[in-house]
C-alpha cells in the first residue's frame, strides 16, 4: 500500500508527479534546496522538507538527504522523476536497503543499461539491432581496416573518452582511414589526455526515434509506440512528436518488438525508453535505453490515452499492467514543445531571473506542464526549462496550427525565452512537410535564426506605449492624482483599481 | 490632460521625436516624427497595454530596464530596447562621452550566475579573446573574453561568488 | 472564402471562437461595449469595434451595431457565439439580407425551434416523442379529465403565461385533477395576468440529456451522442458529462436517432441541440432544440475528437461534413463544471468585481476555457460565469478525480466563486455513483451546502499570516527599510524583488 | 527583527490574542492565545502565502478588506473574515457603540450593481421585511428588505445609478 510518495525532484517535472498523486489519493512530499523555497513543487505538495543549500550537488544529489527526508514524512516510496537521483543505481539500492520502493527499475538494471558498453552487448545478445562497428579502442592500422571492411562505409571515428565532437572524424574513403584513426588519437590525446577511439557505422540522416516501454514486476512488457526526437540542438531535444513523420506501421511494429524484447532483456520494471537512431531506408539501431520518465513523456500519453505515472505507481505497488499490446493504438498527433529560459538570439544563453508577467496557453487541445508564476524567480543553479507545451490534433497539420496558436497565446516577461525560436520551427518548411532528421536545426539555422521584421508602425507604436507609461509613471510619482485625470470615467476608475491591487 | 508633451526616445540607431498632441481617457493622439497616431491605449494588467488603431488589436508588453528611462518593449513579433531621452539624460551622456567610453574596458556578464573560474590576476596582461571569467549558470558554462589587449587593473568578483546579470567582473587598464 | 470573422459575444465564448479561428488562419474581429473595453476577447482578437454602452441591450443586442462593425472589419461572416443574438432568427435573417454569412442556421429554422408549440408540432410530425399531453389551453373539466386519460398520472398542470414555479400543480391522483386546475388557474391570473393553463404527463426522476447534432447543406445530418446535464440549480446547468452514466449503447442508438430526425426534419444547418428529458425507465421526450453552440460542448468535443467551432465554419463555408455517424465513437468520460463569480454560502448572488489572483490548472487531461485574468474586473452587466473547466479521463472514476485535482489548483481570490461547491458535488455520493436526475442538487442540498470544518490548527495559521502580513505593510509605510531585515540573505532578497516587480 | 509584538486578531466571536515571540527570515515563532506555533512562513505572490509547519505545506491567500485592518484570509477549505484590533481600533469602537449601532438603519447590497427601482420616497413609513429597493447584477434582481419598522430618513442613490458594493442605500430614522 502506497499512501505517501517523496517526489526527489523539482520544476514542472515534480509538479506534473504530485498531479497524478493528487488524482490517485496520495500524499505528495516536497523536498527542497535553500534557492526553492518559493517553487512550485513546494506550494503543491501535501509536504515539504528542506535538503540543503542551492547547487544540487548538496542538495537534490545527496542520496542521504533524500532518503532522511522520506523517513521523516513516512513517504513508503520515492519518485525520482528524470535528471538528479533518477538513472543513480546507487540510489536506488539504497532506497532498497532501507525498505523504501524506488519508484523505477531495480539497481542492477540500471547499472547495466547505464553503461554504453554493458547495453549494447545486452542488446547484441537480446537480437536487438545496434549500430554496427566495436567500442574496442583501435590499436593498430589492420584493426581499423577491419572493421570498415565488416561494417560498410561511411564509418565515424570517435574517441571513448570524448564528447563534443572532439576526436572525431568522418570517413567516406577507406584510403582514408587510417589517417583519420591517427588524427583522431592524437586530438583526442590533446583534449582528453587518452588516445582510445573506436570505429563506428555512420549514419546519414539520422532520426533520433524513441519507444516507451512498460514493465510490470509479473514479467509483461508492452511498449506504447514512438516519439520523434529529432529536433535538437547541441544533442538537446527541443521537439517532439508523436506519432513519428517517418514511421510505417510496418516499420513500427518492428521496432516496438525489439524495444519490448530490448526491455525484456534486462526484466525491466517501470516506465522506460528505448532510443534508436534510424535512417532513411528505415534501418534502426539501439543506441540507449533511459531507465525512467523521459522530459517528452506527455506525447505518448496524449495519442495512447495512458497517465504514465500513474502507472509507474501501479507497476511500483506490484500490479500487473492495464493493458495488452493489442489495446495500444496512437489517436490524433501530439506535439511537445520545450519552453526554455534563453536567448536564442545571443546563442541560446541562459537567462535566468524574476517572471514580471505570464500568460499561459489554455484552450481546446493544449496542455502546458510548467512551474513557473508571476513574481517566481528562475533560479540559476538548475535547468532553463521554464515549461512543456503539449498540443494535440487529429492530424499532425492540425497540431501545428494549434501549436502555432498556443504559442501565439504564450506570454512571458522577465526573462528571455525560446517562444518565439520555437514558432520559427513550426513555420519551417522542413518541419512542416514532416521531411527532417537530426540535422534539421543547423540545414535551417538561417530561416530559424532570422529576426521578426514588422512594419514601422510596429515600432511607433511601441514608442508610444513607452510614452505613454513613462509620463504615467512620473506624474504618479510627482502628485498623488494621476496627471492624467480625465473627465472620464473610466480612466478615473482605472487608476483606483490599480491602487486596490497594489496594496 | 498632457497636451503638447515632448520627448526623444532613442531605439537601436533611431533617435525618434514624440510630440503628445493630446490624451482624453484612453484616447492619445501622438506625433512621431512626422507621423501621426491615434490610438486608444489602456494599460490591462501591470506592464501589459492593449491598443487599438484603425480596429487593429495589438498587445504590447513593456518592462522596466536598468533605469526609470529604460524600456524593453514587446510587441508580438519584434522586441526593443528603448531608452527615454531628456534633458537630464543628454547632460549625463555628454559627461560620459568626455569621461571617455568605460563600457570598453569593462567585462560583464549578462546573466545572473556563479563565478566558476578567474584565471587572470590583477595586473597580467591580457590579449583580445583570451578568456578572463567563466560563468556558470543553469548547469552552462559561459567563458568571456577581453575584448581587447590591455593590462588586468581590477577583479570585482572571486571564484564562486554569485553575481547579478551585467554587474562588472574585471575590468582592463 | 471566408478569412475573416466578426464573433458578436464577449467573455469565454468569444475568446473560443476566436482560439479555432486563429488556427484555421482566420482573422478574427470582436466587438466589445464601454464595460469591455479591456476584456480578453478585445485583446486576443485580431481587430476590436467598440459598439456602445455597457449594458447588453445598447450594445451586444443591437443588430445595427454589430452588422456595422462586420461591415467597417470586412468580416465575411459572423459567429454569434450562445446568449446575445445567437437564437435571434431576425439576425440570421438581416445577415442573410446584407450578404453576411451568419454562421448558425436559416432565419427559418431558428423560428421554428424558438416556438415551443411550433417545435413541438415539428417533432410529432416527424414521430420525434414529445412529452405527452397538450400545449392547448384546458377550458373544461372534461378536456382535463380527457388529457389524464390519454397520458396517465401523474400529470403536471402548468401556466401557459408561466414561469418560476407559479401556477403549477401535481397530480397523481384523478380525483384532483379539476381542483388543481382551478387552482392552477386562479394562481395564473394573479401570478401573470391571464389562466391558460396546459396538463402534461409529469416525468418523475428526469434526467436531462442532450444530443449534439451536425447538420451540412447538402442533407447530411449526424448526431455526436450525448451530454448528461441533470446537475442543475434553477433549471441553470452547473456540472455536465459525456457519456452520460444512465446511457445504454442500445438507448443511444435510439435516441440518437431521433436527435437527427429531429433536425433532418428541419433540414438543419450547422451544430445544434437536441435537448430530451429521460426517465430511469429510459423513456425519453423532445424537450427544446438549441439552434446555436452550447455552453457545454467542449465535453463533447473531447469525448469525439470534434473541434466544434471549426466544423460550424466548414459548414458555414459549405463544405460537407466531415465525418460519417459510423466514424463518431466516445473515447473515455469528460466532465465540465461551470465556475461562476457568486457566493454558494449566500444564495448563490452574483459575485462581481475585482480579480486579485487566479491560478488556473493546467496538466494532463485538463481545459481550461475562461477570460478573467489578474487586474481584470468583472462587470455587473453580464452573465457571472468566469469560465469552465473541462477534465478528461479514461473512465468516469479518473474524469471525477481528477476534476477534483483542477479544482483544488483552481485559485481566484477577490470575487467569491461556485468552486468549492463544485468540489462538493463532486463528492457528493449520488453523483460519484452516477445515481442522479434533475433533482439532485435540492436533493443532496445539506450535503453541498455543508461548511467545510478545519481544526483550530487552520484557523490559527490564518491568524497569523494575518499578522506577518499586517505587520510587514505596517513596517513598509513607517520605514524604507523592511522592519523584518534579518541577517538572512532570501529574506533581504525577497524585499528587493518584489520593490523590482511592483514599479 | 520584530520581536514580543502583541495584537488582538477577531474572526467572527473569537478575539484571539497573538503574540511574536521571534522572526528570523521566514522563521515566525508565534503565540496564539495558549499555543504555540512555529512555521517557515513566505510570500510568494502578492496576497499568496507560503507556509510549512511540521512539514506540512499550507498555501493561505489573503486579500485586504474595507480598511488595512480588515481581511479576508482564505485557507485551502476555509474563508474567514479577519479584524485587526489595536488601540485606534478599540477607540473607534467605542466611540461606535455610544453613538448607537448605525448599521441596524442602513440597507445595503454586498455586491456592485445598478439600482432597478426604488419603490419607497423619504418619510415614507415601512415595515419590517418591506422591499425598499431593487438591485440588479449580472442578469439578476435582487430586492433588499426593511431590517425593521421604521420611517425612510435618506435615500443615497437614484434609479439607474451604478453602485459599489457596501455603500449605504437607504437609511431609516
Amino acid at each position: 500500500m502506497i499512501n505517501k510518495i517523496l517526489i526527489a525532484n523539482r520544476g514542472e517535472i515534480a509538479v506534473r508527479v504530485m498531479r497524478s498523486c493528487r488524482e490517485m489519493g496520495i500524499r505528495s512530499v516536497a523536498v527542497y534546496s535553500e534557492a526553492d523555497r518559493k517553487s512550485m513543487h513546494v506550494r503543491y505538495a501535501d509536504e515539504a522538507y528542506f535538503i540543503g543549500p542551492s547547487p544540487s550537488n548538496e542538495s537534490y544529489l545527496v542520496i542521504d538527504k533524500i532518503i532522511d527526508a522520506a523517513k521523516k514524512s513516512g513517504a513508503q516510496a520515492i519518485h525520482p522523476g528524470y535528471g538528479f537521483l533518477s538513472e543513480n543505481a546507487a540510489f536506488s539500492q539504497r532506497c532498497k536497503d532501507e525498505g523504501i520502493i524506488f519508484i523505477g527499475p531495480s539497481p542492477e538494471v540500471i547499472s547495466v543499461m547505464g553503461d554504453k558498453i554493458s547495453a549494447r552487448q545486452r542488446m547484441m545478445a537480446s537480437g536487438v539491432p545496434v549500430v554496427p562497428g566495436t567500442k574496442d579502442n583501435i590499436t593498430s592500422d589492420e584493426m581499423a581496416l577491419e572493421v570498415v571492411m565488416k561494417v560498410g562505409l561511411p564509418v565515424m571515428v570517435k574517441a571513448s573518452a570524448g564528447g563534443g565532437g572532439k576526436g572525431m572524424r568522418l570517413v567516406k574513403k577507406e584510403a582514408d582511414i587510417v589517417q583519420a584513426v591517427k588524427a583522431a588519437k592524437s586530438e583526442a590525446m590533446a583534449s582528453f589526455g587518452d588516445d582510445a577511439v573506436y570505429v563506428e557505422k555512420y549514419i546519414e540522416s539520422p532520426h533520433h526515434i524513441e519507444f516507451q516501454v512498460l514493465g510490470d514486476s509479473h514479467g509483461n512488457v508492452i511498449h506504447l509506440c514512438e516519439r520523434e526526437c529529432s529536433v535538437q540542438r547541441r544533442h538537446q531535444k527541443v521537439v517532439e512528436e508523436s506519432p513519428s513523420p517517418l514511421m510505417t506501421p510496418e516499420l513500427r511494429k518492428e521496432m516496438g518488438e525489439k524495444a519490448v524484447a530490448a526491455a525484456a532483456a534486462v526484466n525491466y520494471t517501470g516506465a522506460g525508453t528505448i532510443e534508436f537512431l534510424v535512417d532513411n531506408d528505415h534501418n534502426f539501431y539501439f543506441l540507449e535505453m533511459n531507465t525512467r520518465l523521459q522530459v517528452e513523456h506527455p506525447i505518448t500519453e496524449r495519442v495512447v490515452g495512458i497517465d504514465l505515472v500513474k502507472e509507474q505507481i501501479r507497476i511500483a505497488r506490484g500490479e500487473k499492467l492495464n493493458h495488452k499490446q493489442e489495446d495500444i493504438v496512437q489517436s490524433g498527433h501530439a506535439i511537445e514543445c520545450r519552453i526554455y529560459a534563453e536567448d536564442p538570439s545571443n546563442n541560446f544563453m541562459p537567462s535566468p531571473g524574476l517572471i514580471k508577467h505570464i500568460t499561459e496557453p489554455l484552450g481546446l487541445g493544449v496542455r502546458t506542464d510548467g512551474y513557473v508564476y508571476e513574481g517566481y524567480e528562475i533560479p540559476i543553479y538548475y535547468d532553463p526549462m521554464i515549461s512543456k507545451l503539449i498540443v494535440h490534433g487529429n492530424t499532425r497539420e492540425e497540431a501545428i496550427k494549434r501549436m502555432k496558436r498556443a504559442l501565439y497565446e504564450y506570454k512571458i516577461t522577465g526573462v528571455k525565452t525560446s517562444i518565439k525560436f520555437l514558432e520559427r520551427i513550426m513555420e519551417a518548411d522542413d518541419f512542416v512537410n514532416g521531411k527532417y532528421d537530426t540535422h534539421f536545426i543547423e540545414n535551417n539555422e538561417e530561416f530559424l535564426m532570422e529576426m521578426d521584421t514588422c512594419d514601422e508602425t510596429c515600432e511607433d507604436i511601441a514608442l508610444i506605449t513607452a510614452l505613454v507609461d513613462y509620463l504615467d509613471k512620473m506624474g504618479k510619482s510627482e502628485t498623488t492624482v494621476p496627471a492624467h485625470s480625465t473627465s472620464s470615467e473610466y480612466w478615473k476608475n482605472f487608476g483606483r483599481r490599480k491602487a486596490i491591487l497594489r496594496w | 490632460m498632457q497636451n503638447n508633451i515632448s520627448l526623444q526616445i532613442n531605439v537601436d540607431s533611431r533617435e525618434a521625436n514624440l510630440k503628445l498632441l493630446s490624451r482624453e481617457g484612453n484616447q492619445v493622439h501622438v506625433l512621431v516624427d512626422d507621423e501621426e497616431y491615434k490610438l486608444d491605449i489602456c494599460q490591462v494588467e501591470q506592464g501589459v497595454y492593449s491598443i487599438i488603431r484603425n480596429g487593429k488589436s495589438y498587445n504590447v508588453e513593456l518592462i522596466e530596464g536598468d533605469s526609470k528611462k529604460k524600456y524593453i518593449v514587446n510587441t508580438y513579433r519584434n522586441s526593443y530596447d528603448l531608452e527615454i531621452v531628456d534633458a537630464e539624460s543628454r547632460f549625463m551622456k555628454n559627461r560620459n562621452k568626455s569621461m571617455g567610453d568605460e563600457s570598453a574596458n569593462t567585462i560583464s556578464s549578462p546573466m545572473p550566475g556563479k563565478v566558476v573560474k578567474i584565471p587572470v590576476k590583477v595586473g597580467d596582461e591580457v590579449t583580445q579573446g583570451q578568456p578572463v571569467i567563466i560563468i556558470s549558470a543553469m548547469k552552462m558554462e559561459s567563458e568571456y573574453k577581453a575584448p581587447r589587449d590591455g593590462i588586468v587593473s581590477e577583479i570585482c568578483v572571486a571564484e564562486g561568488d554569485t553575481i547579478d546579470g551585467k554587474q562588472p567582473l574585471v575590468i582592463l587598464e
